[in-house]
């Protein structure tokens, strides 16, 4: 009995500190991961995710609180890198990808109150008081930050229009 | 010739019924301009050209109608005399029917040719960059479909030192005829070009790749060039896809172009016989690239053959002036039957690329009616490239595009071998087109994304700065202010002071 | 050598671990959606495999049977694998980040594989020498990275294919694997 | 006509025109290349032997129509027409003991239709060969049935049953007799070696299989004559339905190593001319292991493939407890087929074979000749 317990415990101890030894040798520091994933985020901060802007989002990714498929302006490119970051298989079909979007400004709604410009994360929005807001397509990413600013409901997100050079093939119909 | 065993020592590609010989053997016609031309601004690799005219203004054939933008694009000229009756959008001559910007033309009847066209009466004394300038003046593209601008070509294969031009005569799509027309029928004008892009170019010797289905052209060729010992003539096998610039390069001169690099690299630059005559009416009448010879053919068609068309001109129309169709249509293509681009309906302009018309009758078009992969590799065996189509395809169809991009998506020419020899009827090609699309949609997204995060982080620090900047503008109106108080306090207490020295001084002065 | 090398055959495909004497089957099944976790998987296990019927020989033959503790050999067994596994996961996570996430929750599962316990006991019980035990476990470890490679090669393939709805997932990857047994039964009585 | 009326129903993509391939030609041509083979089969073993082969047949589209109309399949006859689930049933019944019962050819027919190949998709899903998943399965549950080879009584010798008793038998309803039975020469060995008889006495015993190209001999319906099948073979070559490297591979992985083993255990190892033309090994090696779907894409690659399975074969028949080993054989190369291809691509045009782009200044040939490998 005595050495039956005994026997185990010094095994136990010894291999605990075999093990002990071995993580001071073999420590992973855990942060780099959090800025890894916040690389792959948009950087918006647009809050869609429901977490404090992306740092939050990466660090909510990190923790396993959050899946890859919390980003929607980032999209099935975002959901793809950050699974393959986070190592985890994943499920596309919740994402509803519409490829890229737009918001657009009814001119005719705008009373030129210069609050979405404000809120745009990306300065994509022109515009001075009183006068109608434009958007620069250039520089809009889709967000929707500016939606909920507006007071007279004059932004719209929409697709971006295809164009020639960037139309794409449809897939062949399943047979 | 060493390379002829290299080549039967290959088993790529197909040998399609080639369907060419009605047409190919008819006179050359020429098409009556029509009343109205519709010269799209997208007729070349790269961005569109920028409209040079005004809509009212009247120009005459051979006129500027657009600059080029941008490094890699082309002028456009005017297809004949008349007035820009409009600039707006048409019908692309693509399959997804999106539309592009165009300079609508309202022919005058006359099609005269503009005075300032320069006529060269000795090319050869220009130096090398002049002769680039000039086609690029005169707005030629490559003519065998990819429409790339051949000035740039010229200018950067001198640039890379370029040894070897090749002269691409093989035209392996089927039903086309229009090189093999225009070598029977020019072929001392294709020379005449041939020369001029060897002097332009730097390059030594000039080699004619001429398919041997072919053998009047071959004989036409060879004729012309006999005087010049700089440009030689090598008949080649007929075997689809050869006319490809990789494969005839492979097998003209041994080499292999490494991926994603340029045949200018290896030193061999690749030209068209169509391209070659364009540059000789380019250089010896000044004239820039206005119409072009295209083959219209296709079993709906009453009367094939190779016509002269203006730039411009509807398909519609084309058709009809080559006698109209017997039967309805199953399918309209601009180009080869290979990788020729189906039109969504006749109302779509004639570009300088279109090497062909083709409205095929129901039982020659392919109906990709997709049954299972029997993985039988007949695509393994076929692609010119060494790809598995089959194996890319399953992981497109599976929705990994990344998969199919490993496996080498992005070397595929899309020549269609693969597609063309499925059992299956799987449309391996379009699998592809849809993938290297979606695929680039995705790059461009992620450049979007990266650029919106810059855009981001400066407003971000612009918000910082400018709180940063309020705070310390606050802080020193505070310090001013507080400096202003103390003073004014010390001012203040001073002025009491003397206010009450001079009360007690009042005080003291007897009332 | 030519001992060894029957023996690594005959662990390998004639008695495999996974499909004729269905041990191990948790990974097999878990870790074989691609075929480069599936090799790095077939590694680790290799490695504590080997390394625990090594430790697990020395147990038995240095501690319980002198001391007389042999009812303390499936604790201590365990005691002893774990600290292998434990050992194994920091040294992967420090030296191929990627292989760790690919691995997953199957890396420390190792400690569970009834592969790893399993052929520690049957050294045991079949009172292999310290070499053979070796050998032993590393033959068995070698079939079970073939098979785990197969099956993600497999199951790489079957991914992509029309399998019908109520097919899809585990109960094709199972089909596959019991056809893949029927495949190795064809070993069955190599005589080597 | 005019064209102005002209609308494309769809996106078209390229190309428009087609090489005229059909699915259902090349599974013809296969079946075309075995008929011969078959209907010696029947004439060599009598009408049990064609009546099994039709319940094959029968079965095997009825499995594969009923398993089409569940996945939902509209248009299951059209599928069915593409002669692929038949080819399947054909191939089984010709490696089946030719008086086997009835329900051995059914439950065959389910299993390769629906086990080895429905449940993965259907045709070009699966990734082991159905009639050899079928031809294992049963194999294993059913041995007595499935090695109850029986000497060949042609069909006009006198003691061939007739019709009626040739449905009797397949019906189950005659047992088989011992004397009727005979071993194949692979069996025979097989126990003759295992009883601690060495070959050349066993042999010479006399009452050993006789062996000849023409194949009258015991064995399975399709597997004795060898002659005809390398002729299927041949013209499944010439037609360019198959290609050299699997079966050649097949043929030299079992040839090299007996040869080689007989040279040096006459008496533990039997020659290559037994090899050869008993068992399946020519029946695999023409029309099994150059099955499309499970076998590797690149011609390396189904080298490679035919030279496990032939090696396979030759390990399981010389060293393992099964006298045939040609079944298990393809079903583990099958399992390998996703490996080798993983292992084996070809070269890219402008890659080198790791797939980064070649370099200039090395010519051509110096990369290693031919882009499409072996």
């Amino acid at each position: 009995m005595i050495a039956a317990s005994l026997s185990l415990t010094i095994l136990g101890a010894a291999l605990g500190l075999v093990l002990g030894i071995a993580g001071r040798f073999l420590a992973v520091e855990a942060n780099a991961r959090v800025a890894e994933l916040e690389s792959l985020l948009p950087g918006t901060n647009c809050g869609q995710c429901g977490f404090p802007g992306c740092s939050g989002a990466a660090a909510a990714l990190a923790e396993g609180h959050a899946a890859p498929t919390c980003c929607p302006p980032g999209g099935r490119a975002v959901a793809r890198a950050l699974a393959e970051k986070l190592g985890v298989s994943l499920d596309l079909s919740g994402v509803d990808d519409e490829g890229p979007k737009l918001a657009v400004v009814a001119e005719d709604l705008c009373i030129g109150c210069c609050r979405c410009v404000k809120s745009c994360p990306t300065d994509a929005i022109l515009g001075a008081p009183k006068q109608i807001h434009n958007v620069l397509r250039e520089a809009c990413t889709g967000c929707a930050a500016c939606v909920e600013q507006c007071l007279t409901e004059a932004i719209l997100i929409q697709p971006v229009p295809v164009s020639l050079p960037h139309w794409v093939m449809p897939r062949p119909a399943a047979a | 010739m060493g390379f002829m065993e290299k080549f039967f020592g290959l088993s790529w590609g197909i040998h399609p019924e080639d369907h060419k010989r009605p047409a190919a053997d008819a006179a050359v016609r020429v098409m009556p301009t029509p009343e109205r031309l519709y010269v799209s601004l997208a007729q070349h690799l790269g961005a569109p050209a920028l409209p040079a005219v005004l809509v009212g203004q009247k120009v005459a054939k051979g006129d500027l109608l657009a600059n080029p933008r941008g490094p890699v694009s082309a002028a456009i000229h005017a297809p004949t005399s008349g007035l820009v009756a409009a600039i707006g959008e048409i019908p692309a001559p693509h399959p997804s029917g999106l539309p592009v910007l165009a300079v609508t033309l309202e022919a005058d009847g006359q099609d005269a040719w503009s005075e300032a066209l320069a006529a060269c009466a000795d090319p050869f004394a220009l130096p090398p960059d002049e002769i680039s300038r000039r086609v690029a003046a005169a707005g030629v593209v490559g003519m065998g479909g990819a429409t790339f601008p051949s000035a740039l070509k010229l200018a950067s294969s001198r640039k890379a030192k370029v040894t070897t031009l090749i002269v691409n005569g093989g035209e392996c799509e089927p039903y086309l005829s229009c090189d093999d027309r225009l070598m029977r029928d020019e072929a001392g004008a294709i020379v005449d070009g041939i020369r001029l892009m060897l002097h332009a170019s730097g390059a030594k010797e000039a080699i004619a790749g001429i398919e041997d289905n072919k053998p009047e052209a071959i004989a036409a060729m060879r004729q012309a060039a006999a005087v010049h010992g700089e440009v030689r003539v090598c008949p080649i096998p007929a075997r689809y896809p050869l006319g490809s610039e990789k494969q005839l390069i492979l097998v003209l001169t041994g080499k292999e172009i490494p991926a994603g690099r340029l045949p200018g690299d290896a030193g061999v630059v690749v030209h068209n016989v169509g391209t070659a005559k364009a540059v000789h009416e380019a250089l010896r009448f000044g004239r820039p690239l206005v119409s072009r010879l295209l083959t219209v053919n296709g079993g709906a068609v009453r009367n094939p053959g190779n016509i002269v068309v203006p730039v411009g001109a509807l398909v519609e129309d084309v058709l009809a002036f080559a006698g109209g169709c017997a039967t309805e249509p199953a399918r309209l293509i601009m180009g080869g039957p290979m990788m020729g681009l189906s039109l969504p309906h006749a109302r779509v302009p004639v570009v300088k690329g279109a090497s062909g018309i083709l409205a095929l009758a129901g039982a020659e078009a392919a109906d990709h009616r997709e049954e299972a992969c029997i993985r039988c590799v007949s695509c393994v065996r076929a692609c010119p490239m060494g790809l598995l189509p089959l194996e890319m395809a399953r992981h497109v169809r599976g929705g990994d595009l990344e998969g199919a991009a490993k496996l080498g998506l992005r070397d595929c020419i899309a020549c269609g071998c693969c597609a063309y020899v499925c059992p299956a009827h799987i449309p391996l090609v379009q699998y592809f087109a849809h993938a290297k699309g979606a695929l680039a949609a995705e790059e461009r997204a992620r450049a979007r994304a990266g650029a919106a995060k810059k855009l981001a982080q400066a407003k971000s620090e612009r918000l910082a700065r400018e709180a940063r900047e309020k705070a310390e503008l606050a802080a020193r109106r505070k310090a001013e202010r507080e400096a202003a108080r103390a003073a004014e306090a010390a001012s203040s207490a001073r002025s009491a002071k003397s206010a009450a020295a001079a009360e007690t001084a009042a005080e003291g002065t007897p009332a | 050598m030519s001992e060894f090398l029957l023996l690594l055959i005959s662990t390998a495909l004639v008695n495999n671990v996974v499909l004729i004497k269905f041990l191990g089957l948790c990974p097999v099944m878990g870790v074989s959606k691609n075929l480069d976790s599936a090799l790095g998987m077939g590694m680790a296990t290799t490695f504590v495999l080997t390394l625990a019927a090594a430790a697990s020989w020395m147990l038995e033959h240095w501690l319980l049977v002198p001391l007389r503790l042999e009812f303390l050999r499936i604790l201590s067994f365990i005691l002893v694998i774990a600290s292998v596994v434990q050992f194994t996961e920091m040294f992967i996570r420090k030296a191929s980040p990627g292989l760790y996430r690919s691995l997953g929750i199957y890396l420390p599962l190792i400690t569970t594989n009834c592969a790893v316990l399993g052929v520690a006991l049957l050294n045991v019980q079949q009172q292999h020498s310290f070499f053979w035990s070796l050998s032993y476990a590393f033959g068995s470890a070698v079939g079970f990275t073939l098979v785990l490679m197969i099956f993600a090669g497999l199951r790489e393939r079957i991914a992509l294919a029309r399998v019908p709805a109520a097919f899809s997932g585990a109960p094709i990857a199972f089909i596959a694997i019991s056809l893949l047994a029927l495949a190795f039964m064809g070993f069955s009585g190599l005589n080597v | 006509m005019s064209v102005a009326d002209y609308r494309a129903v769809r996106t078209f993509a390229s190309p428009h025109a087609h090489g005229g391939g059909e699915i259902r030609r090349t599974m013809r041509r296969v079946q075309l290349a075995l008929t011969p083979a078959t209907l010696f089969g029947f004439w060599l073993y009598g009408w049990p032997a064609f009546l099994l082969w039709l319940i094959t047949l029968l079965s095997v589209l009825v499995f594969e129509f009923m398993s089409l109309r569940l996945a939902g399949e509209k248009d299951a006859g059209r599928i069915l027409g593409d002669g692929s689930a038949l080819l399947t049933g054909w191939l089984l019944a010709m490696t089946l003991p030719p008086w086997s019962p009835w329900w051995v050819g059914t439950l065959g027919a389910f299993i390769a239709i629906v086990i080895g190949k429905q449940v993965f998709g259907g045709l070009g899903q699966n990734v082991f060969n159905p009639a050899m998943v079928a031809r294992v399965a049963l194999l294993i549950s059913f041995p007595l049935q499935l090695t109850a080879w029986v000497a060949p009584l042609p069909l006009a010798s006198l003691a061939a049953p007739g019709f009626i008793e040739g449905l009797r038998i397949t019906l189950g309803q005659i047992p088989l007799l011992d004397a009727m039975t005979s071993a194949s020469l692979l069996g025979f060995a097989k126990t003759e070696l295992s009883r601690g008889v060495g070959l050349a006495q066993a042999l010479a015993a006399g009452h050993a299989p006789q062996l000849s190209w023409l194949g009258v001999r015991a064995g399975s319906l399709g597997e004795s004559s060898a002659l005809l099948i390398l002729a299927g073979g041949v013209f499944l070559l010439a037609t360019g339905v198959i290609r050299w490297q699997a079966p050649v591979g097949v043929l030299a992985g079992t040839l090299v190593p007996a040869i080689i083993a007989h040279a040096f255990a006459p008496e533990a190892y039997l020659d290559a001319g037994s090899h050869l033309l008993s068992g399946a090994l020519l029946l695999g090696a023409f029309f099994i292991a150059t099955d499309y779907v499970t076998s590797p894409v690149t011609d390396l690659g189904k080298l490679v493939f035919g030279l496990g399975v032939g090696l396979t074969t030759w390990v399981i028949r010389s060293l393992g407890g099964y006298p045939e080993g040609v079944a298990f054989a393809i079903l583990f190369m099958n399992a390998l087929t996703p490996i080798i291809d993983h292992c084996v691509k070809p070269r890219v045009l402008g890659r080198t074979w790791s797939g980064r782009p070649v370099s200039l200044a090395a010519p051509p040939d110096a990369r290693g000749g031919s882009r499409h490998g072996a």
